[in-house]
């Protein structure tokens, strides 16, 4: 009688171990987890946005590196993917190696009221893609799949 | 442009895949010392047990 | 006198082939890192640095199917309690942390000059760390414990309970913090990617599977030996 | 009908006469517990020295502060639960006694649910004083993120202490058993507290709660599970 009864019991418990998990990886818990936000939404925070510590994510906007040998000083605008929301960043030292034009990377930091954000650290994101290089494209397709990483999936 | 820090990569190449066939050969040799030394007991073991 | 102790008290298993096996693993690995750094060229973005792929990816594989192998085998243990499925869980963690601990490695030799810092605070790479420590909490219970039946019982338990851990670590860190792009599938790669990243697949899958079946051999005979003396020493009064 | 409905109060009883003996044991050892409690603050008190004197800086890390001072406090507890019954080799008799074997393990999780529990609420209250924390508005959801963290917390440290403790270097193998599987309950107690009490505006609370919920099901679970085979050996 005791055997039996503690066999139901743990497969009650292993059928609940199991649903939790399901629970867990299926429920869609994760909908409201994002790493970075984007200059749009960052901008459209609006005062709440200010001076608080977060991660600001998009693609180097074309053109706009500005770098200072001497004061080591690396302002550049970080654009959304519609091109229209940009947010100038302020960082020092230099960056890593793969840092360009066009592409998609994470900066941490604060943004001040100045409307300049202050980061304390600056990350390249890589997507996934492995290419060959081929005459005459661009880093865009690379921030696609920066923006479609930060739903997490 | 910034100047690109860590201008060789051949370097960072070249340092993970050593590092990768040191650890490969290191685990290796691990793997076949513990069989040669558990051969060994075992030999001796059944020597002793049949003395 | 009974029969004397012998090793036939526990079944000890036969090299067989496997060491021709693994000298051909090795070989194969040679060529094929060989053919995947020949024939790729250099990527768009990260240059050279693209051939750590070769490496770096398969490494990380072989975390995931020894860590699975040491799920199955630490539940097929509590539930028949064979020696042989404790012993096979046991080299494949070993053979699982040596990988893990490379794999965190290259990684770091990676992340330096692509992502422009050793390590971050990132999902995958964090709980990379944390499954390696895992695998060591693990080694060190064995490590710890002498008596084979308790260390088997209750290795087998961390190890269940280490396992069901895993999706729920990669979880949360994943919400914590995502730097790392997502997984590399060979959809994503030109296929002058693909074939030398499949066939090191292969080699490294290959490998492991030679090295946790010489660790379990090992592991196997070293028991047989321990058996074989403690009875000829308790024959022997 | 009548037999499992009996069944289920024997269990109930061994359960309740396990937890009662361990805080009666722990009760009459009053320093055990002054001791845990002392070492939880001296631990508060030096991240505040590492962290210096900002009280922006400290009022950010005080969840982290906080649960980390209660892990390293409760490690105390879990190994102690278990030394009563090996040092008076009180443990085999225990075992000898007819019913299920989870019962043991229920009885020292709630005795150790409470101790660690006291333990948080002193240890929260001290930390708000020194981290200038307020009380956050949402503060019933604080106290249901502290229960939530507080069992995940216990469960996977009594059940790893059943074995560290009997085995050599206990003081180095719970931690190292320990540690790496509360990565998800600390990481999610911490950023749950930290989004309620209004310092990081990036994370979203509820998911957090839902993944502590998801964790301490599932372990409370695979703990009682194990423990057969884990007490037995």
């Amino acid at each position: 009688m005791a055997a039996v009864n503690s066999r139901k019991l743990a497969i009650v418990a292993v059928v609940g171990i199991i649903g939790t998990f399901a629970w867990l990886l299926y429920g869609g818990l994760d909908k409201n987890v994002v790493y970075f936000w984007t200059p749009k939404e960052l901008i459209a925070k609006g005062d709440a946005g200010f001076e608080k510590p977060v991660r600001l994510g998009g693609q180097v906007k074309p053109g706009t590196v500005k770098w200072d040998d001497k004061t080591l000083d690396l302002r550049f605008v970080v654009t959304d993917v519609d091109g229209v929301s940009d947010i100038v960043v302020h960082s020092k030292g230099a960056p890593p190696q793969m840092f360009r034009d066009a592409m998609g990377v994470v900066v941490e930091g604060r943004y001040g009221r100045d409307k300049v954000f202050q980061s304390s650290s600056l990350m390249v994101k890589h997507s996934n893609e492995y290419k060959a290089p081929k005459p005459g494209q661009s880093g865009k397709d690379m921030v696609k799949t920066l923006m479609q990483g930060n739903s997490t999936t | 442009m910034p100047p690109i820090a860590g201008q060789n990569n051949w370097s960072f190449v070249i340092a993970a895949y050593a590092i990768t066939w040191i650890t490969i050969i290191g685990y290796w040799v691990h793997v076949h010392r513990t069989l040669r030394d558990a051969q060994h007991d075992l030999d001796a073991a059944n020597a002793a047990g049949a003395k | 006198m009974t029969a004397p102790a012998s090793s036939s008290a526990i079944p000890v298993p036969k090299a067989g082939s496997w060491p021709l096996f693994g000298w051909f693993t090795l070989a194969f690995m040679v060529f094929s890192q060989w053919y995947a750094i020949a024939t790729s060229p250099a990527d768009r973005d990260m240059g050279d640095l693209q051939k750590i792929l070769y490496v770096h990816v398969p490494a990380s594989w072989i975390m995931s199917i020894t860590f699975a192998l040491v799920f199955v085998y630490s539940l097929l243990y509590l539930w028949k309690g064979k020696d042989s499925y404790d012993l096979l869980a046991a080299s494949s963690a070993e053979v699982g942390a040596t990988f893990v601990g490379l794999t965190l490695v290259q990684g770091m030799i990676w992340g330096k000059p692509t992502w422009g810092v050793w390590w971050t605070w990132d999902a995958r790479l964090t709980s990379t760390l944390v499954l390696f420590l895992v695998f060591v909490g693990y080694l060190a219970l064995r490590a710890f414990i002498d008596e084979p039946q308790r260390r088997g019982q209750w290795s087998a338990a961390v190890g269940v309970l280490g396992s069901i851990n895993v999706p729920i670590v990669w979880m949360s860190v994943r919400w914590w913090r995502t730097l790392h792009q997502m997984q590399s599938t060979p959809q994503t790669m030109d296929p002058t990617y693909r074939n030398g990243l499949l066939i090191n697949f292969l080699a490294f899958t290959l490998l492991a599977v030679y090295l946790i079946r010489r660790r379990y051999e090992a592991a196997m005979i070293a028991r047989a030996a321990e058996m074989t003396s403690q009875a000829a020493a308790l024959g022997g009064h | 009908m009548t037999r499992v409905r009996q069944q289920g109060g024997d269990n109930w009883r061994r359960i309740r006469a396990i937890a009662w003996k361990d805080l009666t044991t722990e009760r009459r050892s009053k320093a055990g517990f002054n001791a845990v409690v002392s070492l939880g603050i001296t631990i508060l008190v030096l991240f505040g020295f590492a962290l210096g004197p900002d009280a922006q800086v400290l009022r950010d890390a005080a969840p982290g502060a906080l649960w980390l001072a209660v892990l390293f406090a409760g490690v105390l507890a879990f190994n102690r639960s278990y030394q009563v019954e090996l040092d008076t080799g009180a443990l085999e008799p225990l075992l000898l006694y007819p019913g299920a074997r989870w019962t043991i393990f229920t009885g020292k999780l709630l005795a150790n649910m409470l101790f660690v529990g006291l333990l948080l609420v002193i240890v929260v209250i001290a930390g708000m004083v020194l981290f200038a924390v307020k009380v956050p508005d949402a503060w019933p959801t604080v106290i249901a993120v502290l229960a939530l963290g507080a069992i995940g917390l216990v469960t996977l440290g009594t059940f790893y202490a059943s074995m560290a403790s009997r085995s050599r270097a206990r003081e180095v193998l719970l931690p190292l058993l320990l540690f790496p599987m509360l990565v998800p309950v600390l990481l999610a107690a911490m950023q749950a507290s930290k989004a309620l009490i209004g310092a990081d505006m990036m994370l979203e609370a509820g998911a957090w709660i839902k993944m502590l919920i998801a964790y301490d099901i599932i372990f409370v679970l695979a703990t009682h599970l194990a423990f057969e085979h884990v007490i037995e050996a």
